[in-house]
């Protein structure tokens, strides 16, 4: 009895899916393009995460030590790498410095006078790069390697990383802001579109009352469509943005690598694509659950 | 099997009451034909039984049950043993014949091949076993009754509710579908047929209950032919 | 008779509308959403090109004179600013210049020596933004500049510009891709809730048909409640941007205007605004004649 | 008015034709009746003349113009000079008698005025001004029947066609149905019903065309009662 109504709830199922015709497709098409933006935008922000980091680490404070010896300075920057907030130090030696200086100290008009230049041992940090830590965390960085012993002074490019900083932080908010709109979009339009493939079956639901089924014979089908729905927009989903992120990865990289080192634009991991499909079948699943609820309550 | 105390019925927004104190005591395995003429109330006492719609007043029992008192789920466990069919067919347009009969048993929780196999047979015995997988659009329009009384015979019901199972048929084919609900009321179905059909009036044969503007003009007993297992029953 | 039948047309407009009921409201709410992230999207595309300009000119390159005195370097720096590709150009005296190096030359080592320096006349040149421009372009420039007469050396900080291009590039790039996916989506949301409209009132539509209604009397009503769906759809959509806007834009200045000097979040211009709706109502417009025609030819 | 030369009908995966070498000439303000068994194709023959179906082979020629060679447009025109009441109804439910019945009005451009007035007069003529504003979902069956003849005859057709139109009616209700189509008769349209019911086929005073598998059986000429305005025609 059970197994016989398990059997027939699959072919109803089946059978809305089939005769959901339109609003079916409406719907599934609906998911699969909320749920490739979703995924799109998780791979944007996916490797936004590393393109923050590589611009984060491009930006280096230098500290000037005041030490006459290589092994003094190697004992200097082993305190600065302990220090908290530090990435890595590593550490040059004058003629290294010098060389530095000379080859690429762009934005600067000291280099007219570099020929009679004199440098001392160098540290150059990569701060940990975070973009929830303000200026003020920077700042602070900054003073405690400055009042280390050996340290003389610590320059960093405040200017520059305040620039990057500020339009990473607009690239994180209005990501924010599109990820909260485009779930509100999906979830209104694979719940909508599970309540029109009712209202198209609404005849038959009502034949289906009339000659005795339960509230459960007429949901399960429903809900099925709806699970379906949302699983197989997910899957289409999860199969464009692969079509999609294959095609588009080499651009990005092309576009990115000269500047920023080698930057690849890397697919989402395995678990969050699986989470992608459970959410899909679970749109679905609430969709028709809501509007399942509904219709039973209004019709009898 | 169905008693009906004081009943009546006010549609909302309706200028005058569609049941009117409607007094009704219909015994196990009787067969009944409601008359009346065109808007007295005969759909409405159907769908009152069938617990389409609710009794403005009075009280209605089937089967011992008060039906102002049935949840949900004990409404639609009575519905499975009803047969109804309806004045409009109630069939689902796309759907084959084989299909719209199915759905009656599919509720049931029947296997398939039960369910197809009592469809064939019931769809032989209305003689529309050539229209088995038509939809029921490309159905005449006494075809398509034809498929309203099979789905409603189907379940083998207790109690069978028929709202003008002949106005699309012929006389021939009229005939033959009364055989129909006679041979389940021998089984020992409890029939109740709406209708305006004077070939069915006629004879005398049968307990006639005639409805005027929603209440009880004249409830004859059958006055011949009366079955055994009948009881008799207080007006 | 025109008179009589244009009035039935309305009349039946609005009963569509009014018994559109589910896929009417579904229409607007989901062409609102469309329109309203197409606004949002502008507002940020439309600013974008003022964050970029700022980002751009605050990127300046600079240039040594050979000069002695202050009237020969006004003369080189007005050539300069007559080079094509040059937003602005400003002389520094060489006093000027030596204090800017002093203060703020981050990201260099050269600080050390600054003592004994030296500084010349300097120009400051404020390369003309444009994100089309390609690194070369830029060079070019330089060189350029670095033939004039009277100019000495040209230094330009290609390294963070090259930083903030990059990433500029790609706000670019992910938004025209948006834009095209949310233009999509609008068209397709829109055709099919007007499909579905016609799907649920089917029924009506054969009736017409038996009854003897020309194509236009059946199609002049979907017509119009495809226009006011549309153009319901981009009113609310204008409205709610408005709202966002107005409470959105004090955040993004209190965010960006620390970095890049005072940075508005300015509203779309009217123009685009009315198009905004013109476009809302042509989308209404074209997705119920795509589907009328369509229903009217499987019809009879 | 309306002539059918060797028209036969199968519809697309039927076992057999639902209308076969039919010849049939009807004069201008005829008054016929198609008989027949249930599924004998007259419905199907009624669809034919409504251009709700093109013949398979044959010609069906209504008001000299050859129903197959008709564009949309003058197929849109030809219907609205037909007036149609379907065994179905085809009525909307959900809306009102009065704007069910306007729907054929407001389709030929008349102004508001004019079709609620004469909206109003048929529905007092088919004896239903009490219900012009109830939806017809809240209609009894003989009720819709009603309003869907109301509808036929409020565009005042050349031709009226009539599937069954007294099925769900009682024997009064029925007799004045009728009595409206020979009002409408008199008035001078060809008037085509078809029914099996009894009392309308009895007495020999109209032309019967009798259908049996979609064949012409036999066409009697109206014995008596031939109105002047009537041509003899070559059956
Ligand atoms: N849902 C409803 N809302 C309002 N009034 C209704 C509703 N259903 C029926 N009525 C009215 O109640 C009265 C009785 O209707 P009912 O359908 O019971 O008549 P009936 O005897 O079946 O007539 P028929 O032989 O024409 O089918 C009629 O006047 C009808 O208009
Ligand atoms: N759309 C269709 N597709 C296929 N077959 C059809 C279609 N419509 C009708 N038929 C078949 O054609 C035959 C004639 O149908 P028609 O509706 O003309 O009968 P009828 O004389 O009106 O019968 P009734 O009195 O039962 O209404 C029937 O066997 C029917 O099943
Ligand atoms: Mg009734
Ligand atoms: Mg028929």
């Amino acid at each position: 009895m059970i197994g016989a109504l398990s059997a027939s709830v699959v072919k109803h199922g089946w059978r809305s899916v089939r005769s959901g015709g339109l609003p079916f497709f409406f719907a599934v098409l609906m998911t699969a393009l909320g749920m490739f933006s979703l995924t799109a935008f998780g791979t944007v922000l996916w490797n936004f995460r590393a393109l923050a980091r590589a611009v984060g680490e491009s930006v280096a404070a230098v500290a000037f030590l005041k030490v006459d010896d290589a092994a003094a300075a190697e004992e200097t920057r082993a305190r600065i790498q302990l220090t908290p907030g530090v990435e890595s130090a590593t550490l040059m030696t004058p003629e290294e410095a010098l060389q530095r200086a000379r080859r690429g100290l762009s934005g600067s008009a000291a280099l007219q006078a570099s020929a009679g230049l004199t440098m001392p041992w160098v540290v150059e940090v990569v701060p940990r790069f975070s973009l929830e830590d303000g200026e003020s965390a920077r700042l602070e960085l900054v003073q405690r390697i400055g009042a280390l012993d050996g340290v003389d002074e610590v320059l960093h490019p405040g200017g520059e990383l305040k620039r990057i900083d500020a339009l990473l932080r607009l690239l994180h908010g209005a990501g924010l802001f599109l990820a909260v709109l485009i779930v509100l979009v999906v979830v209104v339009v694979v719940s909508n579109a599970v309540r029109l493939t009712v209202l198209v079956r609404k005849d038959e639901i009502a034949i289906q009352k009339l000659v005795g089924a339960s509230d459960a014979f007429v949901a399960l089908p429903l809900l099925l469509s709806g699970v379906v729905q949302g699983t197989l927009g997910a899957v289409i989903a999860l199969v464009t943005s692969g079509i999609a992120h294959a095609s588009l990865a080499r651009v990005v990289r092309v576009a990115l690598s000269g500047a920023l080192g080698t930057f690849t634009l890397d697919p989402l991991p395995w678990w969050i694509l699986a989470c992608v499909i459970v959410g899909g079948a679970l749109l679905g699943a609430v969709g028709a659950l809501l509007s399942v609820a509904r219709f039973l309550r209004t019709s009898s | 099997m169905i008693e009906l105390y004081h009943v009546g019925k006010v549609y909302p927004g309706a200028d005058r009451p569609a049941l009117d104190d409607v007094n009704l005591s219909i015994g196990k395995s009787e067969f009944i034909i409601l008359a009346g003429a065109s808007g007295a109330g005969k759909s409405t006492l159907l769908r009152l039984l069938f617990c389409a719609e609710q009794a403005s007043s009075g009280q209605v029992i089937l089967q011992g049950k008060n039906l102002a008192r049935l949840s949900r789920h004990e409404m639609a466990k009575a519905r499975r043993s009803i047969g109804v069919v309806f004045q409009d067919f109630k069939l689902l347009p796309a759907l084959s014949v084989l299909d719209n009969i199915a759905l009656a048993l599919e509720v049931q929780g029947l296997s398939r091949d039960d369910v197809v196999r009592r469809c064939l047979k019931v769809l032989n015995e209305v003689g529309l076993s050539h229209k088995t997988h038509q939809p029921i659009a490309a159905l005449s329009g006494g075809e398509q009754q034809r498929v309203a009384i099979a789905r409603a015979l189907v379940v083998e019901p207790a109690v069978l509710l028929c709202d003008e199972p002949t106005g699309n048929l012929d006389a021939e084919r009229a005939r033959e579908v009364m055989e129909l609900l006679i041979t389940a009321h021998v089984r020992g179905t409890t029939v109740v047929v709406a209708t305006h059909d004077p070939a069915l009036l006629s004879g005398g044969r049968r307990r006639v209950v005639a409805l005027d503007q929603g209440r009880i003009a004249h409830d004859a007993p059958a006055a011949a032919a009366r079955r055994s297992d009948q009881r008799f029953d207080a007006a």
